[in-house]
């Protein structure tokens, strides 16, 4: 049974449809790479499956679960984390304070509990402070865990997103074009901690507008244009397809 | 069925609370805020018609230009020098509504300090009264009818056909789109707090005849503007007219038969739509 | 180093010495005028408190003297119309309010923080416009002539409200330290956290799993709690509870204490302004000058909104103040930290 | 930046100690006028300073301050020693906080041993603070005279003395517009529901007892549009509407004319300040025929004047006439406070004393005074124990053209 499904989903925006019937099937531990022109749904379809925006029509499965419809935080809870395509942060927190309450869903402890700081709760604060430091060593993000997060400059700052991600402890990651703006080096140190993550065993979906990055990282490929699925398969072959490079110059000669 | 004077009576009112929402929801649409002194732009605006008719002797038609143009540039100093600043990125919203509120106290003190506190009327201003048989209009009203239709009109056209409404229309959808008309957002903002508070400033104008003027008078058409901003949905212009035009024939049909528990009908309907539908008639969805 | 510790220790001092003095003033002075004067700081710094807590969550609420009209009217009609003591009431104004908060804040917390404060606002209108017409139990417009929390004897010591401010002094001092540490305790715990962010950005905050409604909820019912406690006592206080006593300008006077007195504290803030603008109320009140005083008042909120640094309030002068006096540059608190 | 924004800061915190400081040692007592001869009692006067109620105050303040002049020429003797009266005012903010705050800066700052309310809707507020400090407290708001729950009880509150009670008044302008109309077809009420409760109640029960054919209904306070309401009387074939507010009076006089009931008469029970100002607001045609009743007792009609005192209320009008420059008929409202005053001034020259509050109650209650309208006692019965009068003895007048036209034999004649 796959991980997270999609069946027939379509995202109406007024009379533009976003996403029309998209089937998908994402297996575990895979990471799918998601391309496809701007403008052909990709972020929309992570918005659906986060839960920001409600389908007009089919379900997203989660387990065999329907969790289309329900809000952000309920599908956050359900085990899938995000991050955005722009830079997101909290306004003024350093990094480390950020991943400290973007930890909200670790600690158990209800609010009479950290209202009062009971010995439970203390100890949860410990444990998951624990977490974020390995969390940012993961990722390399411990020289700058105490600098203003909204300082960070650009490829430390979609680090940084998947940091605050990964400290909803995950099954499924689902990656906002996290190399946008990137020089080549940077790009390639997003794939590892890409392949790190992954490692881990958490499910990765990956939007890629950068078609190596999408090589590199991806052990299947999806390629939507104008909310459509017009590909599916390995990447390599994927690239191959007739209708993608169709999609790619016809958006490019434009 | 009520009889056909409180018709009439309700759509005056609607045409006040329409062009006063429609110019709160113009602010809203570029600067994402509420502007919470639009109602004592209204009062100001029906102030400087008064004195502009009885002190400086300018005919009521020209003087309601005037109040227009005058309450435009304050709104416009205003979005410069009070909203601009504090509209900052992030909490911007807490802290215009705070200046905004501030400010509407401001200038309802300053009017009663600088115009005195008793009522100022100016009826000789279109006296009379067109009988219709089982009911009558005074030609005041019928003004206030005209008026906004015509206004409604000019906000059409301005909207549709010129570069500032089109840079207007494209910056209410997506927020720098506007530099395509070769329009800064900054100066957008401050021309649609000029327009909107012009609109106001004229519907208090073309009202000072009908009700009194005083320092006060600003509070009603505002609390009436944000129902029917509630009601239409915030952000949409077509909503905020048929919002206004919901609230105004509501609030003069529902005295008749309610009587004065009709205020207390008013708001429990609003909050009940809003339980129903709390994106309001024509609003976005708050989750998409 | 040594000077550093000295550095921090005065102002500490200073603080302790002031609420020291707070704590025995009537030791100093009796006089009945001086006493109300504090309780009315006591109670509008209460209502400020409240304000600020809910805007910490990103909302403005434009209706906090419904929920004082509530905490009144409620213990006001325990006690005139079923003739139960003040405790009964006092106790029941808190649970009142919270509850109604807790029915409205559900509708307009979902509509969105432009929606909410125009719901909060109406939400005021509807109390007024019931007090005022709902005659048989509020007594309309003319109000319920209440008494004084029935004397207390303590051995052989008698706290009698009725005839002295003393006991009134005490015990809004005693309602402002407790709802000030409780909110203390909520601003600098998990919840603090959660409620900035959710007010810096809720769509990260709400990709975070933190869900919005909830604690927006939460912080809008606790602040009602609170704020009814207060209503219900200063009604005690006065002697009568009446609606023109909870409309719209003592909604807004919440809101422009607790902007005055500084967005970035929750306790010390509100306490200031309502200190401040109290204060400057009581000398406008003899001025022969008329509607001076919503002038001055909204003139005041501007200058602070636009000329001190964002999210920060007179409080925050306090911090210059010693920086200045120790050639430090001043520090700038902020609105998430 | 860094540079304005600490000099702003410093700026703002010396404002901040300055304003504490002053508070801290504020105007402990007020300027008193240093007079020689007389000794000046100070009367402490709770007024709307702020809000949409200000005009009131203002209104009120006004008219007092020059009635003082011109009383203050005489003053009046207890004992062979001549007095002057003061009056301090002090801002509530037309509500309760603000009426027990100004009530406690009169009473325990400045010491007044007297208070008369113009105008004020807290009269509860200030007589819980003025009734425990035996400060007599006379107050206007004739909607709370009434005895009853929540009501005016003469026994819990010794040190209070009322007008007469508002509902007393109202069906006194009520009878008087059926007197004066015998062929009226029915009377429309309009009033703000303020003043509902049991004072209307008893009101109407009078009414009904005599046999006024009535309607009545109720509005939201500072209600704009009345047209709804005045169609409504229209259809129940009212052809007078009386409200007992001046601001709806205005607004009701222009609404119904503007719908076209040109020959449903208005009667507002309040003063005409000066016909001038109800021909700026609703127009000439629409104001004439207007009536105006100044509220007294209905017995008022057919007593003799007291012709001094009014020549003083006259020449007070005449001063506020010529501040106002023109025509100012303040008829209504310029005997509220100062009919206190005389009342007050008489019960000192009877009691002998200028504070023992005590005594000077035990000679208002069940006293009879001098005062504009004639001889008055307190007839506890109808009024509980409290002043009849406050008002001269118009009890109609009507505009016609832009002069005021009184049917009562004792007016005070507008002045030129």
């Amino acid at each position: 049974m796959p991980l997270l499904e999609l069946k027939g989903v379509t995202k109406l925006f007024g009379k533009l449809a976003a996403l029309e019937d998209i089937d998908l099937c994402v297996q575990e531990g895979e990471v799918l790479g998601i391309c496809g022109p701007n403008g052909s749904g990709k972020t929309t379809l992570i918005n659906v499956i986060s839960g920001y925006y409600r389908p007009n029509r089919g379900t997203v499965y989660l387990e065999g679960k329907k969790i289309s419809g329900l809000r952000p935080d309920q599908v956050t809870a359900r085990g899938i984390a995000r991050t955005f395509q722009s830079n997101m942060c909290f306004h003024r927190a350093t990094v480390l304070q950020s991943m400290l309450i973007g930890s909200f869903l670790q600690d158990k402890t209800n609010e009479w509990q950290a209202f009062f700081e009971t010995k439970t709760y203390k100890e949860r604060r410990k444990k998951i402070a624990a977490e974020v430091l390995e969390t940012l060593k993961l990722l390399d993000l411990t020289n700058e865990a105490n600098m203003p997060a909204a300082g960070l400059p650009h490829g430390h700052q979609r680090i940084f997103g998947m940091a605050m991600a990964l400290m909803t402890n995950p099954n499924v990651l689902l990656l906002d074009e996290p190399t946008t703006g990137m020089n080549h080096n940077e790009a390639v140190f997003v794939v590892d901690q890409i392949k790190k993550i992954n490692e881990r065993g958490i499910t990765v979906i990956l939007i890629e507008h950068n078609m190596k990055v999408l090589l590199d990282a991806a052990t299947r490929a999806v390629v939507l244009n104008f909310g459509t699925k017009i590909a599916e398969g390995k990447p390599r072959e994927v690239m191959k397809n007739h209708d993608v490079i169709e999609a790619y110059l016809g958006t490019e000669t434009v | 069925m009520p009889p056909a004077g409180i018709l009439v009576d309700g759509l005056v009112q609607s045409c006040i609370y329409m062009t006063m929402a429609f110019g709160m929801v113009l602010v809203f649409s570029i600067l994402g805020i509420l502007n919470w002194t639009h109602g004592q732009f209204y009062m100001l605006g029906a102030f400087v018609v008064y004195y502009a008719v009885t002190a400086a002797g300018i005919p009521f038609p020209i003087s309601i230009l005037i109040s227009g143009g005058v309450i435009g540039g304050l709104g416009m100093l205003v979005g410069r020098y009070v909203i601009e600043r504090v509209n900052v990125p992030g909490l911007g919203l807490l802290y215009v509504t705070a200046a905004t509120v501030a400010l509407n106290f401001f200038f309802e003190g300053g009017a009663g300090m600088a115009f005195g506190l008793e009522d100022k009327g100016l009826y000789n201003a279109l006296p009379g009264v067109l009988d219709l048989g089982s009911f009558s209009v005074s030609y005041q009203k019928i003004a206030v009818v005209i008026f906004t239709l015509v206004i409604m009109v000019a906000m059409y056209v301005v909207l549709n056909f010129t570069k500032i409404g089109l840079a207007i229309r494209a910056a209410a959808q997506e927020p720098g789109a506007a530099s395509l008309y070769g329009v800064s957002v900054g100066r957008l903002s401050i021309i649609v707090m000029g327009i909107g508070c012009a609109l106001a400033g004229m519907a208090g104008a073309i009202m000072a005849p009908v009700y009194g003027v005083n320092p006060f008078i600003g509070g009603l058409p505002l609390i009436m503007a944000l129902l029917a901003i509630i009601i239409g949905g915030i952000g949409s212009l077509t909503g905020a007219i048929v919002g206004g035009l919901i609230l105004g024939l509501f609030s003069s049909i529902v005295p008749y038969y309610l009587g004065y528990i009709s205020e207390l009908a008013l708001f429990l309907t609003v909050i009940t739509l809003l339980i129903v539908r709390p994106q309001g008639l024509f609003g976005v969805p708050i989750r998409r | 180093m040594k000077f550093g510790n000295y550095r921090k220790l005065l102002p500490k001092i200073v603080v302790g010495l002031l609420i020291a003095l707070i704590f025995i003033l009537p030791v100093f002075t009796t006089s009945l005028v001086t006493l109300s004067k504090f309780v009315q700081i006591g109670f509008w710094a209460i209502a400020a408190m409240g304000f600020m807590l809910i805007m910490r969550t990103g909302q403005i609420s434009l209706g906090q003297a419904t929920f004082m009209g509530l905490g009144g009217y409620t213990s006001a009609v325990f006690m005139v119309k079923f003739g139960l003591p003040f405790w009964p009431g006092f106790f029941m104004a808190g649970i009142v309010a919270g509850l109604v908060a807790l029915a409205v804040g559900v509708v307009a917390v979902r509509a969105g923080p432009i929606a909410f404060s125009i719901i909060t606002l109406a939400l005021a209108e509807i109390m007024r416009i019931i007090a005022v017409s709902w005659e048989p139990v509020t007594n309309g417009s003319k109000g319920l002539v209440i008494t004084p929390p029935t004397h207390i004897m303590l051995g052989n010591f008698e706290i009698n409200f009725a005839t002295s401010a003393v006991p009134n002094y005490y015990f809004i001092v005693i309602l402002v330290a407790i709802t000030a540490l409780i909110f203390w305790q909520i601003d600098r715990g998990r919840l603090g956290g959660i409620f900035r962010v959710i007010a810096v950005n809720p769509t990260l905050a709400e990709h975070q799993g933190i869900p919005l409604t909830k604690f927006k909820v939460l912080a809008f019912t606790v602040a009602a709690v609170f704020t009814g406690f207060a209503g219900s006592f200063y009604a005690h206080f006065l002697g009568v509870m009446s609606p023109d006593m909870y409309g719209l300008w003592q909604s807004i006077q919440a809101l422009m204490m607790g902007i005055v007195g500084g967005i970035s504290s929750l306790v010390a803030g509100p306490i200031v302004g309502a200190a401040v603008l109290n204060s400057l109320s009581d000398i406008l009140s003899r001025l022969p000058v008329y509607s001076i005083k919503p002038t001055l008042f909204g003139a005041i909120v501007l200058l602070v909104l636009l000329f001190l640094p964002k999210g920060t309030g007179l409080i925050d002068l306090w911090r210059i103040f010693w920086s200045k006096v120790y050639k430090e540059k001043p520090i700038t608190t902020d609105n998430t930290h | 930046m860094k540079k304005s924004y600490n000099i702003v800061a410093i700026l703002v915190t010396t404002l901040i100690l300055s304003v504490l400081i002053a508070t801290a040692c504020g105007p402990k007592t007020p300027a008193e006028p240093v007079s020689t001869g007389p000794i000046t009692i100070n009367i402490g006067v709770c007024a709307a300073m702020s809000g949409p109620a200000a005009s009131y105050g203002q209104l009120g303040q006004e008219t007092v301050d020059t009635f003082l002049q011109v009383f203050n020429r005489q003053g009046f003797k207890v004992s062979n020693q001549t007095y002057n009266f003061n009056v301090i005012t002090a801002d509530d903010q037309a509500n309760s906080e603000g009426g027990s705050a100004a009530a406690k800066k009169l009473v325990y700052e400045d010491g007044c041993k007297f208070i008369v309310g113009h105008w004020t809707p807290n009269f509860k507020a200030v007589q819980a603070v003025t009734n425990p400090a035996k400060v007599i407290f006379f107050s206007h708001t004739g909607a709370d005279a009434v005895p009853g729950p929540g009501g005016y009880d003469p026994k819990t509150m010794p040190y209070v003395a009322f007008p007469v009670a508002a509902h007393e008044v109202v069906v006194a302008y009520i009878f008087g517009i059926a007197e004066v109309n015998p062929n009226y077809k029915k009377i429309g009420i309009i009033d703000t529901v303020l003043n509902k409760g049991i004072g209307w109640d008893n009101a109407d029960k009078q009414m009904d007892e005599k046999g006024i054919r009535y309607f009545h209904q109720f509005t939201q306070p500072n209600t704009a549009n009345y047209a709804p309401f005045i169609t409504k009387c229209a259809e129940e074939g009212c052809d007078f509407i009386f409200t007992s507010d001046v601001a709806a009076a205005l607004a009701i006089v222009k609404q119904r004319w503007d719908m076209g009931y040109k020959d449903m008469r208005i009667c507002c029970a309040g003063p005409i300040t000066s016909p001038a100002r109800w021909i700026q607001l609703a127009g000439y045609d629409a104001v004439q025929g207007l009536i105006v009743s100044s509220g007294a007792v209905w017995e008022a009609r057919n007593r003799p004047l007291n012709a001094d005192q009014i020549a003083m209320l006259q020449e007070t009008m005449g001063l506020l006439a010529d501040k106002h420059n023109g025509s100012f008929t303040y008829t209504g409202w310029i005997p509220w406070t100062p009919t206190q005053l005389f009342i007050l001034s008489q019960a000192m020259q009877k009691a002998g004393t200028v504070d023992d509050t005590d005594a000077l109650m035990k000679v208002i209650r069940g006293g009879t005074f001098d005062l504009p309208t004639g001889q008055y006692a307190f007839s506890g019965a109808q009024t509980y124990g409290s002043p009849v009068v406050m008002m001269t003895g118009i009890i109609e007048c009507q505009i016609q053209g832009d002069k005021e036209v009184y049917y009562s034999q004792y007016h005070l004649p507008p002045l030129p």
